[in-house]
């Protein structure tokens, strides 16, 4: 039999069951065995208890989506039998102690093997390495190494209870109930592995930004645990404020005082920061703000995924002022992105807003490492000219006004959320709100040449043309794939096997345009692919460029998209 | 209009004539000079008030932001570019009505900047309504029937939260006034004076007689290291208004628990470093 | 001489010299003597000082639009003279007192006529009365009666300078300088005098609004005040919030406990209120937010207009729920849309957004009275089904559940901000997602039925068709009777004069689209009108229907439109 | 699951075993049970949090809002329909670190209603950073230098703003806590019950054995009308934590400052009044 290209493992449980420390040490290993990985998370909003789950697909290529089937699962519960035996692979295995009890749905399953986990783990040294036992076992069962185990084990524990796991896993290895084969290895060197969080973090630190304040919210936490625990080494001062309002208006602070300066949050903390996003606009202070999206209205998912955010953030905050907003698409492109997003908000004095979400920011793929070499930190400082620092809004053919810094002599940096003068002074003349109106607006001429426009995928014969935006570019790469291959497959005479292809959007306002019109005319029908409810993208695509999606593939039950279900529906139909 | 920078001049105020907020101007422009400091070495921040237009009438540099979101910027401002003065001078609606969860918790932050709030115990923009510290019963457009809730006294608020310095002052006596100005900007951490402010357009009972009859200074001798005296001698608020400083004692401030500010240069001076990014990015191998 | 349709009267001064008591007296004398009459107000954001003027309009039919010119100026300082000479009629007046020192422009102009206000008014008992004195001398030069001021002076005074105000008059009177003709009077019986504001707060009362919370903000203040003295007679109470949050929250709590409850802002609070505005819409809350514009962005131009909030409250909020935005476009309008917004909230468990601006807040004029006859107040609880009051959030055909009051004996009101179920606890479930989230969106199916198409105004005729909301309405009514006069002007063959109508949109979001669509059919150009700098309304109709404006005016300096610029600009081509 | 007004049921809670949480939601229904009130009588109002997921186990009307907003809904609630016994039942983040302000306020603002706040220290449902009442020096994962803020003492500010009833309990000491929680109840006005509540997940200082080691009920002799004697108390913090009501005194609430309120019917039985709005119309002729 054929080697699989992948294979995808579920670990399941409840809460405070260890899955994650397992799962981080499963896809470290597989990782620095030479794999491409990508795992992602299905987590409740709770502590302990419930029932979450992670999947890791492991293969010889980069992978882009979650699988709805399964080819392995560790079950640590119940529950994880019941609620993923249905989708376990006909060839698949399911690992669970012997001591759970088995719904009757997994009565002589032959893909179901009752191991003694806990005895074994006991026997370890510590019943807590019951996950440990199972995972050993797997492993060889997919007759895969052991080796450099051990050190990712140390990473994760200190030193005693490693030392118990590594044992456990040894003893799990020895229960391995059937064989089955593994993906090839590929090149195991020089790929990292990394969250959407994370990404955005090392681009912060990339950019050079030295202050991070921001409120705990999930999913956005994670920005603010990393840039926290690089403090010293990264020199960025991270502080927790005590709301968002605050968290923002220090922000904007810090970025009037001279230094680069972001905030992060979810929908919800985004909801008390436009006030102040509307600041940075007015003020022309150049702040990064992450939006990491999770399920709506209010509280609705906290630990969820949708990207409904976007109708709300590209108008956020009373009047009007030049923003430009990003979406990420993946976590090297959120890498890349963050950095981008300093440098514009630097060049242009406006607020930069990127949008994440919950799929992006807890999914940990493995990549090639990012570049950081070819990173330049321009402050675009400008040349005052010979009123010295005092014209802070000087009415610039471009709109941009050099800016300085606080506590250079010879200058008095005035700001004023009031409409001002070109020295910063309260004013209110028509005359004077008109024209800073203007070269406030005059930014987005300026700012339209450096747009992205979105990157195109798939077969360039297409008919029908899919449009996308952030995190649902990797899985709509996955279905592009699996749509690809189906086409070869035999059809009816009458049913000429269509053609897709797909634009991923990055930069979502100012909409780019250009390659979206040229792209249309090629296309039979036009179809968004969005997680929510309304088509939020497909009516800001109709606002600025009057074209209209023939159709919607919507989801919003805060599960992430999989390449599986946009193939499915674009081939058969709606739901 | 004038833009030298020498002077902590000031142009054309909106301010009401007779408005308590002019003495209050120039005791912070005589505080500045007198404490030797260049305008561009001072940062002034407001948020939104008559009182808060203060940052614009001095030659410094200036922040104002938003209504009740002074101390946020004016405190990240400190922290990334600490060689600048940092004073918030603002309103008393600003500064512990809409502003009021900034006002607990910059307390406890306790970075070194300045507070100086205008209390004219009322809201003077808006045109009169009630503020945190309105007298109960006093009757404006909106409390027609005079206001229900207790005021609060913003002294025993940042007693209570530990801050190191806490002070009373009254627009109207100017020495005293610059001298506590001058005492809270040389205190390390954050100091907050509140200064009694007559808002001679709305605020027809916290009048100029109203405060002279009843004002009078801490004595010499107050124990301003005492906590319990401090809270003791702020809570008197009615025939007698004590004024003065009723405590000061240092404190760590925030940056001395953080290597990061305690021991690196300025964050404002850090330049990119390439090697520690790379270095991060190899964690993730 | 014919005597004039409308004249203008110009009051100027600054802040504090008591120019708003002494227009208050001069328009409700002229509504009380049978006049339409039409007041606008130019202020800074200060409480002394500055530069600030009112205009009043009267005339013997109804008025929409401020006008540029004056017939007559009182300028109670140098300042007004200097600024609105230029813009007095060649047959105009203009009172000053002697001892003001002229600037050089008004030397010699037979228009203005130095009186001994000062001096008079001392002696009439008060200086501070010199006001009054210009004023009754402007009313004997328009040959218009005093009688009747003493009691409206009564009610804008305590009784002893009431009295010197009186005398004040009668002395001024006598100080006439020339006579000029006032428009007709017509039948003076039952029409009210009110501004915008007050026709919302008048709305409240009629739909019987028991909880108006709210922080002071201009232009929306006036709201609070209003209500504020009606607390007893009113039953409602009005209670002054610690912010804006607060005064959302508090709002949604009430309107939870069982009564109608509402907040009112401007731009910058509803900033903050943007959270509590989805908490409304997931709990499924009825509420009323007003959202009384002023120029942004942040704190902007606070006193004066615009009409830049659109895109920002149809889309404000993180995540998708149903509301409405209905735009406010002349008092009576308001009146009538605030009663209609505590019903439609009612009825579909929604927040519905009213968005007024300055000019309306502060533009008083004559109209007839209210109709409160015609006003049923339903709460429309519905009839719960047999589990009682339990399921807060039964799933039903149209989506909108029966709704409870808590207090009642045999039921339990549980609401989460969380996703829930039908019972309103915390669900995790995909399923319950689906089920909830259409059925929130549901709503606006039911809700489209209750949409009020646009107002058509004008030409049947017409080539040219205008669009606009909110206030821009009253000044397009005037801009559409200048054009249909202008259209009977001699011009030349090549150039036949178009003909013009417009639609006023009320309802804004969901935006109603029949009206438009038939009435497209007929325009050979559609011109968008309205106060900001980027055309919202426009963009928003061409992303509900793919029709773009063919020409923007767009007015952004803070100053109101009036139906002079508009038809200048449609007749004259672009600034 | 149970869907019976009766008794105060519960259904599956979301919280770790061994949480402090379970102790005062069984104290609360039993406090509820000993005053007598049927389930439709009360609301019980929470933010967001774990703490804040109280009022969906209780069989009472329940409001959970926004995170740090749940005394406005509360008092608001309360204000038009006083029949409700109005509980609020939430977190320490939410309630004195993003609700901060609200807690400011409403204490000024003095309605009838009781907010019982399981202090655990922490951010529990974030997944442990530090709450406004952390320990300085606490290490968590955000604050990996230690927390660099002073801890709040919310009895000390409930005490500045002139609270009404002021206590602290402990969720171990059920007893206690019930008898607290009833007087709280009973007391006419704003009633602050801080809990000690361990988090067993994330707070690895403030355990049951520290807690345990540390707490003592104050003496029967103490003298809950002696405001001074309550904040001397309320002070101690450290080898020795006090339990009980610091302070108790009736004093006018909100509705006792408004004819509306205080004479007429609740403004949720008032019916629409044609009358009165002819009235204010003609007020405009
Ligand atoms: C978010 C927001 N809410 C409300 C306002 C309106 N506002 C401006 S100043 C002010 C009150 C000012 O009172 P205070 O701070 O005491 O200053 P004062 O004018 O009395 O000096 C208010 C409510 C605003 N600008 N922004
Ligand atoms: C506006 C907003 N910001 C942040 C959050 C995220 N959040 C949910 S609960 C919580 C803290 C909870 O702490 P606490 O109130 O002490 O409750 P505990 O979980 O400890 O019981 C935070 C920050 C949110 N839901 N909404
Ligand atoms: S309104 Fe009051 S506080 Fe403001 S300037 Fe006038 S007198 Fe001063
Ligand atoms: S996280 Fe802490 S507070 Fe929350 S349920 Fe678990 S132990 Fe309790
Ligand atoms: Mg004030
Ligand atoms: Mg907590």
């Amino acid at each position: 039999m054929e080697r699989p290209d992948r294979l995808a493992i579920l670990i399941g449980g409840s809460a405070g069951q260890g899955m994650d420390s397992l799962t981080a040490v499963l896809e470290k290993h597989l990782q620095r065995i030479g794999y491409w990985t990508f795992t992602t998370r299905d987590y409740m909003s709770r502590v302990r208890g419930g029932h979450n789950f992670n999947q890791t697909l492991f293969g010889t290529s980069p992978l882009h989506s979650p699988s709805k089937g399964s080819d392995a699962v560790i079950a640590l519960d119940a529950a994880t039998v019941e609620l993923h035996l249905g989708d376990l692979a006909p060839d698949g295995l399911l690992l669970v102690d012997a001591a759970v009890a088995l719904p009757l749905s997994a009565a002589g399953d032959a893909r179901v093997h009752r191991l003694p986990l806990k005895e074994t783990a006991t026997a370890s040294g510590s019943p807590k390495t019951e996950g440990t036992v199972a995972l050993g076992a797997l492993l060889a069962s997919l007759g895969l190494p052991l080796e450099g185990l051990a050190p990712i084990l140390a990473g994760h524990f200190p030193p005693e209870i490693a030392e118990k796991n590594v044992s456990a896993l040894q003893a799990g290895a020895a229960l391995a109930p059937v064989h089955r084969d593994a993906p090839c290895c590929v090149d195991p060197k020089g790929r990292i592995l990394v969250n959407g969080n994370e990404a955005v973090a090392l681009g912060a630190l990339a950019a050079g930004c030295r202050f991070y304040s921001a409120y705990p919210m999930t999913p956005s936490t994670s920005i603010m645990n990393a840039l926290a625990g690089w403090m010293d080494s990264g020199r960025i001062l991270v502080e927790q404020a005590e709301d968002e309002i605050a968290a923002i208006n220090m922000a904007v602070g810090a970025s009037y005082a001279g230094v680069r300066a972001m905030t992060g949050t979810s929908g919800g903390g985004f909801c008390l920061m436009v006030e102040a996003l509307g600041l940075a606009g007015m003020l022309e202070v150049p702040l990064v703000v992450a939006d990491i999206q999770r399920p709506g209205p209010v509280t609705g998912f906290p630990t969820r995924t949708e990207q409904g955010d976007l109708r709300f953030v590209v108008s956020a905050s009373h009047g009007e002022f030049p923003r430009l907003v990003v979406s990420l698409r993946s976590p090297a492109d959120a890498f890349r992105q963050t950095v981008r997003a300093f440098d514009l908000a630097d060049r242009f004095r406006i607020p930069v807003i990127l949008l994440g979400d919950q799929f992006l920011a807890d999914t940990t793929v493995t990549v090639p490492p990012f570049d950081v070499d070819g990173i330049v930190v321009d402050r675009h400082f400008g040349t005052p000219d010979e009123t010295g620092g005092f014209r802070t809004y000087a009415l610039t053919e471009d709109g941009i006004s050099p800016r300085r810094v606080p506590g250079t002599p010879g200058v008095r940096v005035c700001v004023d959320s009031d409409e001002h003068d070109e020295y910063g002074r309260i004013t209110e003349s028509a005359e004077d709100r008109v024209a800073m109106t203007r070269k406030r607006m005059r930014k987005e001429e300026g700012l339209a040449a450096f747009l992205e426009e979105p990157e195109f995928l798939g077969d360039p014969d297409y008919d029908i043309l899919l449009l996308c935006w952030g995190s649902t570019r990797e899985p709509v790469v996955d279905a592009l794939a699996r749509l690809a291959r189906q086409k070869d497959a035999p059809r009816g005479p009458d049913a000429p096997a269509p053609r897709y292809a797909a634009l991923a959007f990055g930069d979502v306002w100012p909409l780019p345009q250009k390659e979206l019109l040229s792209r249309f005319a090629q296309a039979k029908s036009l179809v968004d692919v969005e997680q929510n409810a309304t088509g939020q993208f497909a009516a800001l695509v109709r606002e600025t460029t009057g074209l209209v999606c023939d159709r919607k593939l919507l989801k919003y039950d805060g599960r992430p998209l999989s390449g599986e279900w946009i193939a499915e529906r674009l081939e058969g139909g709606d739901e | 209009m004038s833009e030298t920078v020498n002077g902590f001049p000031t142009y054309e105020t909106a301010w009401c004539p007779g408005c308590g907020d002019f003495a209050i101007l120039a005791a912070l422009k005589e505080t500045l000079d007198g404490l030797g400091l260049a305008p561009h070495d001072v940062l002034v921040v407001g948020g939104i008030g008559q009182a808060a237009k203060t940052p614009q009438y001095i030659g410094a540099n200036a922040f104002c932001g938003l209504h009740g979101r002074s101390l946020p910027p004016a405190v990240a401002a400190k922290l990334v570019n600490p060689k600048l003065t940092v004073i918030v001078d603002t309103g008393d609606g600003d500064s512990y009505g809409e502003g009021g969860n900034h006002f607990l918790h910059n307390i406890r932050r306790n970075v070194d900047i300045t507070h100086f709030v205008h209390d004219n115990q009322i809201y003077g923009l808006t045109k009169g309504q009630a503020s945190p510290t309105t007298a109960e019963g006093q009757v404006t457009a909106v409390q027609t029937h005079g206001s229900a809730n207790q005021p609060m006294n913003p002294l025993l608020v940042a007693l209570s939260l530990g801050c190191g310095f806490v002070a009373r002052a009254y627009c109207a006596d100017r020495p005293m006034l610059t001298r506590i100005m001058t005492a809270a900007i040389r205190h390390r951490g954050y100091a907050l004076v509140d200064i009694l402010q007559p808002c001679v357009s709305f605020n027809k009972v916290n009048t100029f007689p109203w405060y002279g009859q009843r004002v009078y200074p801490l004595e010499e001798t107050h124990d301003a290291t005492d906590r319990e005296a401090a809270y003791r001698r702020a809570s008197e608020w009615g025939d007698r208004i004590p004024l003065g400083i009723f405590y000061d004692v240092a404190k760590p401030t925030y940056p001395d628990h953080l290597a990061l500010l305690r021991d690196g240069p300025p964050l404002v001076d850090v330049p990119p470093d390439p090697d520690a990014l790379r270095a991060r990015m190899e964690s993730f191998l």
